[in-house]
């Protein structure tokens, strides 16, 4: 069985074919689909009203909606939280914006003692379908506190899903599957693709939650990455392919669920494998993907899964990030140690 | 806009309607308290000290890990409740099991979580109860948004939101509060100031004239009552559930009670108060004033007593076979509530489990 | 123990002792400010004006990525710092860079989190300013444990912590207060009320009558002042600070002040408010006011203004040169203050880093 | 180099030798033997003081030092944790008691953003020296929210020692190490261990932060475990030698820093490796450590690393948790897959 969770078949948005979109205006836009379609889906936090947020995600929500559906709150994160699980317990479906990262985790105890647990503490009689967006990482030059990679710590709490789109279309066939999620979503907005164009098709088959793609085909290894290093993933390939390698690229999309099989598959057709993210290493979701994916594909592995992440040390200020950032030349350094004597 | 500072001030003393002595004070003979309504209260007050008293018993039987008593406590426990309507919702902490059962829940479902074999025992939606809340004033966030989706709709129910002296200290408690005031949203937050935070007395957790004195910080008006006074109680409780359904916002209350007991039996109270200090509260049992009033007034006898007392037992009794029932530990519950659907993740746990537990089995079949 | 619930309130108006026509107020005239004090923050008023201007002009220019201005906050960003003595310290916001340079610390180096060659960009310890917070509230518990240490030394330390309007809506203003009550520590805590928590105005923040009442909750004073009177702000701060100095414990001071900007030069302010009334505001400014009053006194002439003038213009030439100025980026100190030691770990990062920049470099070399 | 950090020598507190204590008052002991040599040490949190802590760990300390050095606080972790801030940027020493693992979530802000970064924000002007004791993990039939393990938040954070000892003896050399450490230390107090029993030297000299330590000679294979799962991992080694099969156990101690250096070479001596955890394993420490020992090990490796942990879900309610803890039939089922066919 896949854990893909669909979204209801969007029946009073009529067919609007292929856009080319930033993903800032995908992101406004599968918040406005969502909001049309369902009542009870609320989008609140600050800033996100009259503003429209500090990144226009939001804009014009509480034009079109009007301020009780789209409003700023006061200025408190747990405040929040809580007050998105309680609307949530009473039929609302939330979508509440964390301004940046790291100012998400005042609510760090709402989210994991309850926005997390809600389900499972009252066997399913209550649920928490919230969903967290959180503007983030790096690459945008933001000072300290506005360029964190924090998706190890929701990762790491059973009950949230977790996901991070690459791309306008992804950005918004995932929002709209987060809010039709019956589950509490983490949904991760890379801070330097907000820009970033590509085509959106707006009547496509809803999104889905817990399936990876395969990006670009490889045959010699393969380059596993998530929302902010799929296209760093991406350019290392091209770099490599005029170098005579070819390198796989996988998006991972879905951090939990996970999607095992896709990225398995991949892993297993290459024999060699990188994992790429932007978050310190240590304990991170590159970790996970490097032990389960060793776990489950050791066998046709010629060398070890190795990670390019973030160092062990705080986002740096923003003349040094690029020193942090996992760039095509380490990513390339790196393929060059995957025991290519062996081959 | 707001309301003129003096009306979000607290009176200068505690409300008291019921004096210790179970006399009306003067502000109670204007209050003329319902006699039904406190004879109703008092069957409830009986039917919460039996079950404080049973649940300890449980404790020491070792049936229930720990219970967290609400002995002393009880008029509070009973008034949070007996003041709403079947469309308001009620959100408790660890403590207030009596108030919960009150509400009309099951008390053994209620005891479900202490007893250990799953977290919230009784469906939430089925009395409009929240889970009982351990994390401190978070559940207080809860019910401000569960009000706030009523008004939206344009509902009529009000909230409950109970908690602590010391659970007043968390931030949590500060932004519930803040937030509640601005949606002007149809809470009452009822602080049971049982002068103590397990080991630590409110002169350690607030130096504040009064915690209802934090209202006014907010644009909510504070109020404080007696917490032993079933009486003062309804009116003040009452009051404030009819101005937040009346759209005036919500409103805060602190009851000045006592813990009689223990934080809970894991506790060991001689280390940090005398027992001299509980001995003076214990002529200010909620569960006499109310009794001497009902019989001054000729409302309640001796078999009138012993009724309600017989009633209270059916339920301990209740409570004692549910408690003494082993329920079978299934582990695919532990499963299936994570998400709405397992991840394929979780269903190669489960199976990783069930195939243990097989093995396990086909071992001791092969005994 | 507290104080008489009056005194704890705040005064029905903010406090002024000069008006926005730069007379005396009748509290005023009854304060009789301090001519050299006024003079002396003149000076500081032109400096912190000259110090917004030129950081928002490198903005333009490129040199500063962002900047949030506290142009028309002045009044408040000066006498924050005026009223401390050497031993004391200030906690300061994002917002309070003239603060920190009222201080003392050096502007180029208070700029350099903004520039982003490092965060901080001055040591705390020379002139006893914390790094400037970001995340909103979390120094406020910062300043206590500072003003508490110095308390259990017996030192005569009183800490200023700054912080907006928005940022008490945070649990952590709640719990710095708390925790500076309790603990009776020195600490004024100064609320800049500036209407706006970037686009979300006051009346979405707070239905509290004032900032200031929310002192009581806590039994702490609360004042309000004139955020864009220099006189009152001396006077109001300066008595917060000897009191706290005095051992009566925290304040709670919040300044009615206004941000004639955008929340910074990212911020796009015609979206959620009206030219109108950032223009009414005008009139208010905090440096026309002290300067009307001074010339009144005869204590400023226009060779002394210029005098004022020109010293600014000295320290924002060397604001300039100092942010033309490029820092060559040093990757070790990525690796050198995580922990007093490296670890293993980093280490081995230092070194990967290291060696790609000794590639890199060979790589150019060969060319 | 090694990661180690030396407690000053116990120059004010004489030889006392060697006596059986329980991990909580070995816990205890250091507390006061820190204190009686440091004025500087202040311990402070809920219910510390008079009561002693709901587990009686700081007992005594506000009668012996006074409640100035040990005292309880108003009820509001991130309050506690910035307050430890503050202490610590003006000279004090604060060792800072989390009543609970899930009570310390409410101080995540403080303890990301603040407690781990205010050395590297200041170029080591200011530091923050902060010992933070959390009662830790399950196996003591604990309700909701008192049995988290939440070693991976910690573990993440750039910035943070994170530590847990597995014996009486490690936890009083470690908590002293931790209280003169110049940096800050998650400190986590295994709960079902701290009635354990074990001899504890106490003129011994400094503990260590930093380092792994094999505390069962094996060759056959190598288990990896810390804290809570230190005695199940021995207990199963003890069964394995009764089946004739000879496992290694290593105890990890330090997290961060992690001792790459004992544990590899434990691992590359026996060639096969199973990771033991009580957390839930999605990104958890024991994804980071089966990772790090794929990568560096790789060649060595008969199987992949494996890794029996908590399951992805919240913590069970006691009747039901000892199905979420790692068991020695869990561990042994795991080692029997280790691709002994190849052996
Ligand atoms: C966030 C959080 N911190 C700490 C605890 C541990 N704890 C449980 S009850 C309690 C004391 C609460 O005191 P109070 O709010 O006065 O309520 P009472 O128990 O007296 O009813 C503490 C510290 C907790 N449950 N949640
Ligand atoms: C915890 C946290 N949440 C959100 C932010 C993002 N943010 C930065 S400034 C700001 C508004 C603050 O308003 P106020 O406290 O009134 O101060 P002002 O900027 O007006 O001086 C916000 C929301 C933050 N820095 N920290
Ligand atoms: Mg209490
Ligand atoms: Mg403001």
């Amino acid at each position: 069985m896949t854990a893909t969770i669909q979204a209801p078949a969007p029946t009073t948005t009529p067919a609007r074919g292929v856009e080319t979109l930033t993903m800032a205006q995908a992101l406004n836009r599968a918040l406005r689909d969502s909001m049309a379609q369902d009542e009870s889906v609320l989008v609140f936090g600050e800033d996100v009203g009259p503003l429209g947020g500090v990144f226009r995600i939001t804009d014009g929500l509480t034009a079109e909606f009007g301020d009780q559906r789209c409003f700023d709150t006061p200025l408190a994160e747990a405040g929040i939280m809580g007050f998105a699980v309680g609307l949530a317990m009473n039929g609302m479906r939330p979508v509440v914006e964390m301004q940046f990262d790291a100012f998400a985790y005042p609510a760090f105890e709402q989210v994991v003692s309850h926005v997390a647990k809600l389900r499972n503490r009252t066997r399913g009689a209550l649920s928490a379908p919230i969903v967290i967006r959180i503007p983030y990482a790096g690459g945008i030059g933001g000072v300290e506190h506005h360029c964190d990679s924090s998706e190890a710590y929701y990762a790491h709490t059973p009950g949230l899903h977790v996901v991070s789109p690459s791309t306008p279309a992804d950005a918004y066939a995932l929002l709209r599957a987060a809010i039709a999620s019956p589950d509490p979503v983490v949904f991760l907005e890379p801070k330097k693709l907000y820009w970033a164009k590509g085509q959106v098709e707006l009547d496509a088959p809803a999104g889905e939650i817990g399936t990876a793609r395969v990006v670009r085909e490889g045959t010699d290894a393969t380059l596993i990455a998530y929302g902010p290093s799929v296209p760093t993933a991406l350019e290392a390939a091209e770099v490599a392919a005029t170098e005579g390698r070819s390198l796989q690229v996988v998006d991972v999309r879905s951090i939990v669920p996970f999607d095992d099989e896709t990225v398995c598959a991949a892993v297993r057709s290459t024999g060699r494998a990188v994992v790429i993210a932007e978050a310190s290493g240590f304990t991170s979701v590159a970790s996970e993907i490097a032990a389960r994916v060793t776990e489950r594909c050791f066998h046709h592995l010629a060398a070890p899964v190795r990670r390019v992440t973030g160092f062990d040390i705080p986002f740096p200020p923003p003349k040094l990030e690029h020193f942090q950032l996992p760039s095509v030349d380490r990513i390339l350094d790196t393929v060059d140690e995957l025991n290519w004597e062996d081959a | 806009m707001h309301r003129g500072i003096d009306s979000l001030l607290p009176s200068e003393e505690p409300v008291q309607h019921l004096g210790a002595d179970g006399r009306l004070t003067p502000l109670g003979e204007s209050a003329k308290p319902d006699d039904e309504a406190l004879l109703e209260g008092y069957a409830a007050l009986v039917a919460a000290r039996r079950l404080n008293d049973q649940a300890y018993a449980l404790v020491r039987q070792g049936r229930l890990a720990v219970y967290p008593s609400s002995h002393g406590q009880e008029a509070c426990q009973v008034a949070a409740s007996l003041v709403l309507g079947r469309q308001d919702w009620l959100f408790p902490t660890y403590r207030d099991s009596a108030a919960v059962v009150a509400r009309g829940v099951d008390p053994v479902e209620v005891l479900v979580l202490l007893k250990g074999d799953w977290h919230a025992g009784y469906d939430p939606r089925e009395h409009q109860v929240a889970p009982q809340a351990t994390p401190l004033a978070t559940q207080l966030l809860h019910a401000v948004g569960v009000a706030h989706a009523a008004t939206l709709r344009g509902e009529d129910t009000v909230v409950m939101a109970l908690c602590g002296d010391g659970a007043t200290s968390e931030g949590d408690f500060h932004e519930a509060l803040n937030f509640a005031a601005v949606f002007k949203s149809p809470v009452v937050f009822f602080v049971q100031n049982n002068e103590y935070a397990i080991s630590v007395p409110l002169a350690r957790q607030s130096v504040a004239p009064s915690l209802a004195h934090k209202g006014i910080g907010y644009g909510i008006p504070g109020e404080r009552v007696d917490g032993n006074d079933l009486a003062a109680l309804l009116s003040v409780l009452g009051d404030a559930v009819t101005r937040a359904r009346d759209g005036e916002g919500p409103q805060l209350v602190e009851a000045h009670t006592y813990r009689m007991q223990a934080h809970t039996n894991a506790d060991d109270a001689t280390r940090y108060r005398n027992d001299a200090d509980v001995q003076a509260w214990v002529h200010r049992d909620p569960l006499t004033r109310v009794e001497t009033y009902l019989r001054g007034r000729g409302l309640l006898d001796d078999a009138k007593a012993a009724d309600l007392a017989e009633a209270a037992e059916v339920v301990a009794a209740r409570v004692r076979d549910g408690l003494n029932t082993d329920v079978e530990p299934d582990h695919r519950k532990l499963f299936d509530h994570v998400y709405a659907r397992r991840t394929p993740q979780l269903e190669e746990q489960a199976a990783l489990v069930a195939d243990e537990l097989s093995r396990e089995t086909a071992t001791e079949d092969a005994r």
